[in-house]
């Protein structure tokens, strides 16, 4: 490498545009989910408000007094996002209807109201509250952020977390192949409660999943999307490789793309000679137990079964 | 103060019936207060609600326990429930009945008087709800109420036809005690 | 001040009405833009209150039916945190799975106000009155007051909604289940157009405006959460001013007098002798105790905290310090020390001039009904507290059935 | 790009301890960074991959110019870029402070 390449310094000539996803926030290297909220915000734009439960990008986000968000946003606790959020849709339904000149915004569809949590926050210990926001028909769009696993906390086990995986909480061990469970689907959760868009994407294709957030926002009532995004951290492997990591879980079938309209799929992103599940495995710490021995080549093809499975149900396969 | 106890069953509308008495001797002026022993009984199970009147503001919240007037919603009450319980020996017992006041297993000093307000109910309503009609009969037995303020609180609560029938049937209940 | 002297004949604008109703009807009245609740007996009655007048039309608010206390309080967050003025209601359990959520909207500084339909805590269950539940909340941030009849239910929502706006806190305005909850009693209720003069719009300081945006509920590193936290201190400290100044508005618009002693504290013969000290519904039966004793030459009055955070400190010091004994009556209870009630005024009169002996009892736990009887005993029992106690004399249970105890009747 | 004053000028807490948008600009991450990367700008198409995939805002045009580069200022040394560069136009290479 030559010396004039090690003094190359850009940084006051580059154009920043309008960013609501601020740099300075304070998320790993690499952080999948930090490209997720970028996705997010630019989809959405300024006339956003967003409730966001205690996680990652909460922690990342917001130390007083920094924010790195250039929306209305609101952290209040852990299980809640959803109800934080159906509380502001209330307010603004109400402002609407009685006081249209509460705000510059000339009316409460105008607003986006976003509730962005992770797959902990979502799936675990906030389904009451999403539950709640989905069934009453609110008017918000609640995205989940996967990362497999508590990331905030030190890589506990979610249930979200997939068969095999060694987390803090689900260690791999003598007798234990690690997490002993499948991802819970949070889409047909989301469609069983009569949510009319539910959709599935992955932070390796970032335009397929701001369509879908914009799609999203641009109907009204209840919407979840699932947005998958790898953490370089609790998954152990080199931070260069989440789009990559992201994009070979799409590929494997492990994290399947499609879309679901009142309960029914309506697109899926299909797959061209699907690969197998090993060569995701392959890629990071968590899963390096499997390899060792017996137990864990049959936790891998119990793996590879379930995703087929899905993947037969979901009609992935080109 | 004049406190009233009333004996009833789940369903049969003690709270309202204490609720029209509070509200009656509202309209009359005096302040008035109505409340059930609160409990989780369900429909049949024995029940108590509780009345004051009194000429200055309530502030007494403890249960009924030495009534001035009992009031007996259903006879069947009288096997097991005694509820004469700390009754006012000036005081008055009101029980829904076909029979006299004699022929009543109630051991007591106060004075009883009986109606048939189930009956009354019963050709004025079609329905055997009966509160009204006692409503009647405790104003017709004591003088404390009024019968423009008992058509005043039953119109004002009922409405409509309903609410005339509820009128008629306490009117006779009044006229049939006092007489 | 003897209220019977002051009270107005009740047969001109109150009506005879359900506690329950009556409250909700005051709510209407503060015209919240979101109410969010859940039925828990014996709270209910708001809620269904609250719901019909929505569904009639004469209440327009947006009424969220949540799946849970916890997310009535997190959607009434949300809510305020939107700039709608906000209101919920709830009792005993519910109170706890809000606890998390409304501890929160005290540091978010949410003027959120709730009533709270007092009652004892599980296990057993028990769906009868007491204060362990709003004891349970006491240091959360909450301003809490304590009704003693149904038209102080009525009037400290609406009286909550002025000081919680103005000083960005949350309110418990508690009236105990049951006993008001479920009473027929008249009550003034309050027009609209009353509520109005006394009760201007929210105008919150910070809220979700996309046009403004601003970003809430940011985490504090040790170096900033103690000052983010005092200033909740400070603001519970500056609402005793806004309370002072509510209860002299509050007479002006609605006649009703709670200013003694700047609206925190209310006592009937407060120069007495004698001094008891309780919250809620059981004052009123107190008041009826007084007078016979009284009668009989005994000096006892009743001190009685409308206000319970922020803690009437010098009130309670002026109302007590010169009293010959006071006798504490507490619902609510702190197993392993004594009553929380009788440790705070113990602890209010430890540096102030003089500290008179101080009895506590635990009484109407879960409901149990207070006798006039039982009151007059604990009356006796405060006349003869003097003297240095240990820890034992200091609280007794008057009504404990010993018979039931396992370890049976040996005290 | 939304200016933002520095937040600890003159630092008060707000009530509810609400916050500027924007205002974490003044964090400026890329002290956390041990590789940087650096570009081929003859080699590169301007394609943005860089900017798409970069979780902090980091990889950006350069103004007047026809390819991209890093704002240091924000840039940790994720590599992502490197990976996503179509043209191997990014390298990341060890940085001497």
């Amino acid at each position: 490498m030559s010396s004039d390449l090690q003094d190359q310094d850009y940084t006051d000539e580059v154009e920043h545009g309008e960013e609501l996803w601020n740099p300075g926030h304070r998320a790993c290297a690499g952080c999948g989910p930090a490209l997720a909220m970028k996705y997010i915000t630019e989809a959405a734009g300024e006339n956003t408000i967003i409730s966001q439960p205690t996680g990652c990008m909460e922690v990342v986000s917001t130390p007083y007094p920094e924010s790195s968000w250039g929306t209305s946003y609101i952290h209040n606790i852990f299980e809640n996002a959803a109800s934080v959020a159906s509380g502001i849709e209330a307010a603004y339904k109400s402002f609407d209807r009685r006081d249209p000149d509460h705000l510059d915004v000339e009316k409460e569809d105008d607003v986006n109201i976003i509730a962005v949590g992770g797959d902990g926050a979502t799936a675990d210990i906030g389904i009451r509250a999403l539950s709640g926001m989905m069934e009453r028909g609110h008017d918000v769009t609640y995205i989940m952020y996967d990362n497999e696993a508590y990331m905030n906390t030190g890589v506990q086990r979610s249930s979200q977390t997939p068969l095999g995986a060694s987390t803090t909480t689900s260690p791999a061990g003598e007798v234990s192949i690690g997490n002993d469970t499948n991802k819970k689907d949070m889409a047909s959760i989301a469609a069983d409660h009569g949510v009319g868009y539910v959709a599935t994407a992955s932070i390796s294709n970032p335009n397929d999943f701001k369509q879908k957030v914009e799609e999203a926002l641009s109907r009204d009532g209840p919407k979840f999307l699932h947005v998958y995004s790898p953490c370089p951290v609790g998954w152990s492997y080199e931070s260069s490789k989440t789009v990559e990591l992201a994009e070979l879980a799409v590929e494997t079938g492990l994290f399947p793309v499609f879309e679901m309209e009142d309960g029914e799929i309506t697109s899926v992103n299909k797959i061209r000679d699907r690969k197998p599940v090993r060569e995701w495995l392959e890629t990071q710490g968590r899963f390096k137990h499997l390899f060792k021995d017996e137990k864990g080549e049959q936790a891998i093809e119990e793996l590879q079964e379930w995703i087929d499975d899905r993947a037969e149900d979901l009609g992935l396969d080109a | 103060m004049e406190e009233i106890r009333i004996h009833g069953r789940g369903g049969q509308g003690s709270v309202t019936l204490a609720q029209l008495l509070a509200q009656a001797a509202h309209e009359e002026g005096t302040w008035a207060q109505a409340f059930p022993a609160f409990g989780v009984e369900r429909r049949g199970a024995p029940v108590e609600a509780f009345a004051r009147f009194d000429e200055t503001k309530i502030t007494d919240r403890s249960q009924v326990d030495e009534p001035d007037y009992v009031i007996v919603q259903d006879t069947s009450l009288l096997e097991y429930v005694d509820v004469t319980d700390g009754l006012n020996e000036d005081g008055l017992v009101l029980v829904n009945t076909d029979a006299d006041p004699e022929e009543l297993d109630i051991e007591t000093d106060a004075e009883v008087v009986t109606v048939d307000a189930t009956e009354i109910a019963l050709q004025h309503l079609g329905r055997p709800i009966m509160n009204t009609a006692l409503l009647g009969a405790f104003a017709g037995a004591t003088g404390l109420l009024g019968q423009d303020s008992m058509e005043a609180v039953i119109t004002r609560k009922f409405g409509g036809e309903i609410g005339e029938q509820n009128v008629a049937a306490t009117n006779e209940a009044f006229s049939e005690v006092s007489a | 001040m003897a209220k019977a002297e002051q009270e107005p004949n009740p047969s001109g604008e109150q009506e005879v009405m359900k506690g329950t109703s009556a409250v909700a009807k005051g709510v209407m009245a503060a015209d919240p833009d979101v109410i969010s609740a859940y039925p828990i007996t014996p709270q209910t009655g708001v809620v269904e209150k609250l719901s019909e007048l929505v569904a009639d039309g004469e209440l327009d608010s947006e009424f969220i039916k949540v799946d849970s206390e916890f997310n009535a309080a997190s959607t009434c967050i949300g809510a305020s945190a939107a700039g709608a003025r906000a209101f919920s209601a709830t009792s005993s359990q519910g109170l706890k799975l809000m606890s998390e959520p409304l501890f929160t909207a005290a540091g978010m500084r949410l003027p959120i106000v709730m009533a709270v339909a007092n009652r004892s805590l599980s296990a057993p269950l028990s769906i009868w009155a007491d204060h362990t539940d709003a004891f349970a909340e006491r240091d959360g941030g909450m301003l809490q007051f304590h009704a003693e009849d149904v038209q102080e239910a009525i009037d400290h929502v609406l009286m909550g909604f002025r000081v919680a706006e103005q000083v960005n806190l949350p309110v418990l305005s508690n009236f105990d289940g049951f006993i008001l909850t479920h009473v027929q009693e008249p009550a003034d209720i309050p027009s609209e157009e009353e509520v109005n003069e006394f009760l201007p719009p929210r105008d919150p300081a910070f809220t979700l405006d996309p046009s403004d945006p601003k970003t809430m509920g940011a985490y504090a590193r040790p170096e900033h959460w103690t000052e983010a936290r005092y200033e909740i201190q400070a603001a519970m400290m500056e609402s005793k001013e806004v309370w002072a100044e509510t209860v002299e508005e509050f007479k002006e618009v609605f006649g009703r007098d709670y200013t003694e002693y700047n609206g925190m504290i209310d006592t009937y013969h407060g120069d007495a002798d004698y001094r008891l000290v309780a919250l809620g519904s059981m004052c009123g039966t107190i008041r009826g105790v007084i007078d016979q004793y009284r009668e009989q030459g005994v000096d006892v009055g009743l001190v009685r905290p409308r206000v319970h955070r922020p803690f009437p400190t010098e009130e309670i010091r002026k109302a007590l310090g010169d009293a010959e004994a006071v006798g504490v009556l507490t619902k609510e209870m702190s197993p392993g020390y004594e009553s929380a009630l009788a440790g705070e005024i113990k602890g209010t009169l430890y540096h102030a001039e003089n500290q008179p002996p101080i009895k506590s009892f635990v009484i109407g736990m879960a409901g149990r009904d207070i006798t006039a009887a039982e009151i007059g005993a604990m009356i006796e029992e405060t006349m003869e507290a003097s003297g240095p106690m240990t820890f034992d004399e200091q609280e007794s249970w008057p009504q404990l059935r010993e018979e039931l105890l396992q370890t049976g009747g040996d005290q | 790009m939304s200016q933002s004053e520095d937040p600890y000028e003159d630092l008060k807490i707000t009530t509810g301890a609400v916050v500027e948008p924007n205002t974490s600009r003044v964090n400026k991450t890329g002290s956390w960074r041990q590789f940087k990367p650096v570009i081929d700008a003859e080699t590169c198409i301007a394609c943005g991959q860089c900017d798409t995939f970069c979780p902090d805002q980091a990889a950006k045009p350069v103004e007047g110019e026809d390819f991209y580069a890093f704002d240091l200022d924000y840039c940790k040394g994720c590599g992502i870029c490197e990976e996503v560069c179509p043209v191997d136009a990014i390298d990341m290479i060890r940085e001497v402070k």
